[in-house]
């Protein structure tokens, strides 16, 4: 019983990854996709972020007297993707517009439609 | 002084150029800028396989701070022979570039072009020489994103779904990386390759490192196209422009096989990877699958670069095929391999840049009668081609042979047969090139028209290195088996 | 000229109650940073609008106290509404006329309305406001004289 | 116990985002899961990730979403393929990661291994060896600089990308209409210039600040260009091009990344490692400080350039062939 | 005495506001349509705010942080009605009409 | 004490949002809830930070309150010049 309150966070993490990963994975939509790429990496996110939590502990911030700390190493590595994953949206998002212009559609299907017509 | 700065200068000159490249607003000097940061980087590359032979390890801590807590750079003979692999293609490519690109894209796109290409190169430079898990990710993300770009800039609108494709199953792959690389932490405390080595065999019985396995293994096999994780590769090196196809045949997936090298014999350890799974044989498996599977697709192409690329899936497999041994004899096979299969696909991917250039398209039908309208191009495809069918006297040769000798080594002689079958089918697609090449002639006359020197004179560099390093094995093979013995000495968890 | 002073005066403040470090380095920062934000500012054609609506606002406080003491009293009105058992509303779109020379008192009185709950400016006109209403009460609440009489203050007001 | 409720609602916006169709509505409904993800950051202490997630989410991504679906269309077709090799793929996936779990450290477990090797390291050290009392800046722009440089470059790479996709579909000066911008409306123009004054110097305040509270280059840049994206909405996309002509923002993306690079530079030719601040000053506390402000200085101005360019290359895509 | 005093008012703010945005969101799911929720919901934000915000300000005393929180305060009472405006400019000019039926509504939004 | 009991509040508050925007019906009701949340978010936050006694992490609080109206402004844009209206109508345009 205990492992299961002890884990509970990490398993709704996998919860949202597996959400996420899931409408990448099975929406023909080229925006809903990315939107679900998002789900699936700020799920990931949590989890690096909640693997650095420590009890009673504060934000990593020196403050005066005697504190504990969270870890900041995570809070740092993930500062670091959330810009790879603004970065990635960003160009998702010009492929999709331009995607439009050639196919007149976003949906994955009928590309595949019109490509194989070819 | 220099010298001891080799490691960050490597992946650190490109780097520069590249948002110098976006400020030139005279395009002759945005190629010789792209040229000359290639140049550089490949012989700083060449610098540090001669200092990694000689020395060791090479370890440079970045901002001064030491390993566990700062960013180091952990140069030896496997990365050292990487960064030469991809710094070379990447300058050959470069120098051929001009001519095609001039053709392929717009003007008011080289700037960014050119600096998109450095960024990609940097990204790849940064993947190989680091040592610091973490590091491996931003840098994958770098030369990923920059390849999504340039691979969008194909004239043809299904460039753009593949890059898409490419991009959604890429960031899939990262993000697994990502899982993998923070279950590692969550292990150690330790993000540093060479620390996570060290203290990984302490909780080598923990159920969230086989897991942290199992999605290192996964993401980074997205990167590398491994067969059946492969479907973006077809389409992206099929429209993307073909200077683009060239660089990326040659050094993305390359670089992808490193890291799963390094991960696999470095981080965890042989003894785990091939003791906790079964994965000589998830290896061995999936390998034959890619040589057949994707052989066979490529007899069925019209479009020469999907069967080329096609090809680049069944030479993947061959690649992994000699990790599966893990024997010396079948890892020098795999870094011979990449570094021979890196030579032939550049190699062809740069004559069909010169096809492209005359015949505007690269078809079936655009081959015919090329042997007569386009000699030494031709010649080139067919040269290359022979190399990837395995013919003695080129590099193919070399590598399948070690790879042969690796699995008669280890009894394993339907591998064997699997491997000469594999030529075969590759002997197919390529004799269908020949005949349409040779035996047929075009419907219209096309006069005798060359590809322009500055194109033809790269591939043929490349083409002659083929048949050169085919001849001459003592280069490639000392450094590949230089390479395989440290992966292997590393296997029993001791640091080198 | 007077506005930008003002403006920057504004903005010191607001310096001031983020930083919290008061030594010669960060005060260096504020300075050059308040420099660029006007420097901009002039450069968007933000300061030499006739009119800045913020200074207008800020010298205001009768105004102020008056649209606070609205609030609160259609809060509350709203509130009891809510909890009633049964739904009382009369939702109701009606133009009220917004006669004002000047654009900017225009805008504070459409943002009085929005900020009063139970009312919501829907579109701005010449001189006329949409205004959608929870209520009959709160409608004939804006058409009270008291807030023309606090407007025409307003509007009078330089 | 917050962030557990937090999670709750997250996972049910992830659910409802899964199931509906109309892409607008998920847009929005990502707009709040944005805004519970940087709750939860908060209550798990990571306060820099949270302020990226606040600024990046109000900032930047649902505004370009939404200039996405303005371009293309908004409801998403009923998927006609199957679904159930993807929901094999995803059970796969999570149970790897359940099976993962199972011999996880309990959560907040402060004898957690993350919490034993590196961490503690910079939570006792950093402040004196860098002098920089935020843990999270100081590893960010000294101890790891060399991934934030890697950050740059991914924004800097993102920056091109979107401008060599977009920028052949610019429209032209003629085709530039008067609805494409909301400075016919009083309210908000008023308001807008109102706030873009603070917004600005909010971010600027972000920007110097980061030492000693959440903060830094990239939060201030995104929001520095939030400024200018409400700039550009309210009194419109050609005014914005005026202010930064394309060459101009090409110059500003790469001289932030030159200038990171530049600090490296320069730190390798007095004698130091790449990034090694501490050869800057006599004193390495004063070396440190003036590496991390020139490295936030060049993160800030990068992300401003890149965001700003996006936004313009998406608003300025013509929109009928 | 005065700490206490403060405390209390503090304590009175902050129920009050909690109360207040308890009200307001239970208006937002009874209300009949966008815009009569509208009116529970964005706009009165601004008193819940408003009292939520000052209830913190009796707490932190007199200090750089007072001054934070009511700028804090300050933003969001421009800001928040300027949104609704927006908001409910943007429905009415997409043809959202109380009059009509919620999914006809809907359906040309 | 008062704190956590406001933080609760707060909590119930987003929760009962969260059903509005999960309910729509229209586009307008989510959006709208969205707002909501934002505002509820940065009292949250607030209050959040006096319970932690971080006050200073108000921070986060003021971005959300300079900017998260930028969207809803984009909303309206979209719709005023006519790119958001069903598709069918964009391409006779």
């Amino acid at each position: 019983m205990s492992t299961f309150i002890d884990l509970y966070n990490y398993w709704i993490f996998i919860f949202l990854m597996m959400v996420g990963f899931y409408i990448v994975i099975s929406q023909g939509n080229l925006v809903k996709k990315i939107i679900g790429l998002n789900i699936f990496q700020t799920a990931v996110f949590l989890l690096y972020i909640s693997m650095g939590k420590v009890k009673g502990g504060t934000a990593p911030i020196i403050m005066a007297g005697d504190v504990s700390y969270s870890n900041p190493l995570p809070h740092v590595l993930i500062l670091t993707a959330i810009v790879v994953g603004v970065a990635t949206t960003a160009l998702a998002m010009a492929l999709i517009i331009r995607i439009r212009k050639a196919y007149g559609t976003i949906e994955e299907q009928d590309i595949h439609e019109q490509d194989a017509s070819l | 002084m220099i010298s001891s700065h080799l490691p960050v200068l490597q992946v650190v000159l490109p780097l520069i150029a590249a948002p110098l490249c976006l400020l030139l607003r005279r395009s002759s000097l945005l190629w010789i800028l792209s040229f000359a940061a290639s140049l550089a980087a490949m012989i700083i590359a060449w610098l540090l396989l001669q200092q990694a032979g000689s020395s060791g390890v090479i370890s440079y801590t970045i901002g001064g701070w030491a390993a566990p807590w700062g960013i180091e750079y952990r140069i030896d003979t496997l990365n050292a022979y990487v960064l030469l692999i991809v710094t070379s293609i990447s300058t050959v490519v470069l120098l051929a570039a001009k001519k095609s690109i001039e053709q392929e894209i717009p003007q008011q796109h080289w700037p960014m072009f050119y600096s998109s290409y450095l960024l990609c190169l940097t990204g790849l430079l940064g993947i190989t020489a680091t040592g610091d898990a973490f590091n491996v990710f931003v840098f994958l993300e770098i030369s990923s994103l920059s390849s999504y770009a340039l691979i969008s800039l194909g004239r043809d609108r299904r460039a753009l779904t593949a890059s898409y494709q490419y991009l959604v199953m890429g960031t899939i792959g990262a993000t697994f990386i990502l899982i993998g690389i923070g279950l590692l932490y969550m292990l150690t405390g330790t993000l540093n390759m060479h620390d996570l080595a060290q203290r990984l065999p302490a909780v080598a019985q923990s159920k969230t490192l086989l897991s942290a396995f199992a999605f290192l293994f996964v993401g980074i096999s997205l990167k590398l196209a491994l067969f059946p994780l492969h479907l973006w590769l077809p389409n992206a090196y099929t429209y993307s422009p073909s200077i683009v196809s060239a660089f990326l045949a040659g050094t993305a997936t390359k670089v992808a096989v490193y890291v799963l090298l390094r991960f696999i014999f470095t981080v965890f350890g042989a003894d785990y990877a091939f003791s906790v799974l079964p994965l000589t044989e998830i290896l061995m498996l999936l390998a034959v699958a890619a040589i057949m599977f994707a052989s066979i697709s490529a007899i069925y192409q019209s479009n020469i670069k999907r069967l080329f690329a096609y090809s680049s899936v069944a030479q993947l497999g061959y690649i992994i095929l000699g990790i599966g041994f893990l024997s010396v004899s079948g890892l020098t096979a795999t870094l011979l391999h990449l570094f021979n299969h890196a030579l032939m696909k550049a190699a062809l991917f740069m004559a069909l840049a010169c096809v492209l250039y005359r015949q505007g398209d690269v078809m079936f039908s655009n081959v015919k009668g090329l042997g007569k309208t386009m000699p030494w191009t031709f010649m080139a495809i067919v040269l290359g081609g022979l190399s990837l069918v395995g013919v003695p006297l080129t590099v193919g040769f070399i590598s399948k042979w070690y790879l042969v000798v690796a699995a008669i080594e280890q009894g394993h002689f339907v591998l064997v047969a699997i491997i000469l079958f594999g030529s075969l089918l590759a002997l197919v697609y390529v004799w269908r090139l020949v005949e349409q090449g040779y035996f047929h002639n075009s419907e219209e006359d096309h006069p005798r028209q060359e590809a322009p020197l500055s194109l033809l004179i790269p591939t043929w560099m490349l083409v002659l290195a083929n048949i050169y390093l085919g001849i001459d094995t003592s280069l490639t093979i000392g450094a590949a088996e230089q390479a395989a013995q440290m992966l292997l000495g590393q296997a029993g968890g001791g640091s080198p | 000229m007077k506005h930008s002073l003002l403006l920057t005066a504004l903005l010191v403040l607001f310096w001031l109650a983020l930083s919290g470090h008061y030594v010669a380095f960060t005060l260096i920062l504020g300075v050059l940073s308040i420099a660029l934000v006007m420097w901009l500012n002039r450069k968007m054609h933000i300061s030499d609008e006739k009119v800045m609506p913020p200074l207008l606002l800020l010298r205001l406080p009768r105004y102020w106290a008056w649209l606070l003491l609205e609030i609160i009293k259609s809060n509350i009105h709203v509130a009891i509404k809510i909890w009633q058992p049964r739904l009382d509303i009369q939702p109701q779109f009606k133009k009220i006329p917004s006669p004002w020379k000047r654009d900017v008192t225009r805008v504070v009185h459409a943002n009085s309305i929005t900020l009063t709950p139970g009312t919501v400016t829907v579109m701005v006109d010449k001189d006329t406001l949409l205004v959608h209403s929870l209520t009959d009460e709160t409608m004939q609440a804006l058409e009270s004289p008291e807030m023309k009489e606090q407007l025409e203050k307003l509007e009078r007001f330089q | 116990m917050i962030n557990i409720i937090l999670l709750g609602f997250l996972a049910v916006v992830a659910i409802a985002v899964a199931m509906m169709r109309d892409l607008f509505a998920i847009v929005m409904l990502f707009g709040i899961y944005s805004l519970l993800t940087a709750g939860i950051f908060v209550s798990l202490d990571a306060v820099d990730v949270a302020f990226t997630e606040a600024a990046v989410g109000a900032g930047i991504s649902t505004i370009l979403i939404l200039s996405t679906l303005a371009l293309t269309s908004r409801e998403e077709k009923q998927p006609t393929h199957s679904f159930l090799l993807p929901l094999l793929v995803v059970l796969v996936t999570g149970a790897t990661l359940v099976y993962g779990t199972l011999d996880m450290p309990a959560f907040s477990d402060p004898e957690a291994p993350v919490h034993q090797h590196v961490a503690p390291h910079y939570l006792n050290q950093a402040e004196q060896e860098t002098g920089v009392p935020n843990i999270v800046t100081a590893v960010l722009a000294s101890y790891r600089s060399y991934d934030t440089m890697g950050e740059v470059t991914v924004i800097f790479t993102a920056g091109i990308a979107v401008l060599l996709l977009l920028s052949a579909f610019r429209h032209h000066e003629d085709e530039a209409s008067n609805l494409n911008d909301l400075s016919h409306h009083p309210v908000l123009r008023y308001i807008a210039r109102l706030m873009i004054p603070f917004i600005l110097l909010f971010a600027l305040y972000v920007q110097f600040h980061g030492d000693y509270g959440p903060g830094g280059g990239f939060q201030a840049g995104v929001i520095f260009a939030a400024g200018f994206i409400l700039y550009g909405l309210v009194v419109g996309i050609d005014k914005t091009r005026q202010m930064f002509s394309e060459s101009k923002l090409h110059w500003l993306m790469a001289s932030g990344l030159l200038l990171y690079i530049g600090v490296g530079i320069v730190s390798l030719l007095l004698g130091g490692e790449f990034l090694n601040y501490n050869v800057f000053a006599a004193d390495p506390l004063k070396g440190q400080h003036w590496g991390i402000f020139l490295v936030e200085l060049g993160v800030g101005i990068t992300v401003t350039a890149t965001m700003i360019s996006v936004f313009l290359a998406f608003s300025e895509v013509r929109r009928s062939e | 005495m005065w700490d206490i005093l403060v405390s209390y008012c503090s304590d009175a703010l902050l129920i009050t506001g909690s109360f207040l945005s308890l009200t307001f969101a239970i208006g937002l799911l009874r209300f009949p349509d966008f815009y009569t929720r509208m009116h529970a919901a964005g706009v009165s934000d601004t008193l819940c705010a408003g009292l939520i915000v000052l209830g913190l300000v009796l707490q932190a005393g007199i200090s750089l942080v007072t001054l934070k929180l009511l700028f804090i305060l300050l933003f969001l009472w421009f800001t928040s009605p300027t949104a609704s405006f927006a908001l409910a400019r943007a429905a009415h000019r997409a043809g959202y009409r109380v009059s009509e039926q919620e999914e006809v509504a809907s359906s040309n939004s | 004490m008062i704190l956590a009991v406001t933080a609760i509040a707060l909590l119930v508050a987003m929760a009962l949002t969260l059903v509005r925007a999960l309910l729509g019906p229209s586009i307008f009701d989510r959006i709208l809830a969205v707002n909501t949340f934002g505002t509820k978010i940065v009292l949250f936050l607030g209050v959040y930070g006096f319970l932690t006694n971080r006050p200073d992490f108000l921070d986060i609080a003021l971005v959300y309150a300079l900017i998260n109206f930028i969207s809803t402004l984009a909303v309206l844009r979209f719709f005023e010049s006519g790119q958001l209206v069903m598709p069918k109508d964009k391409e006779s345009r």
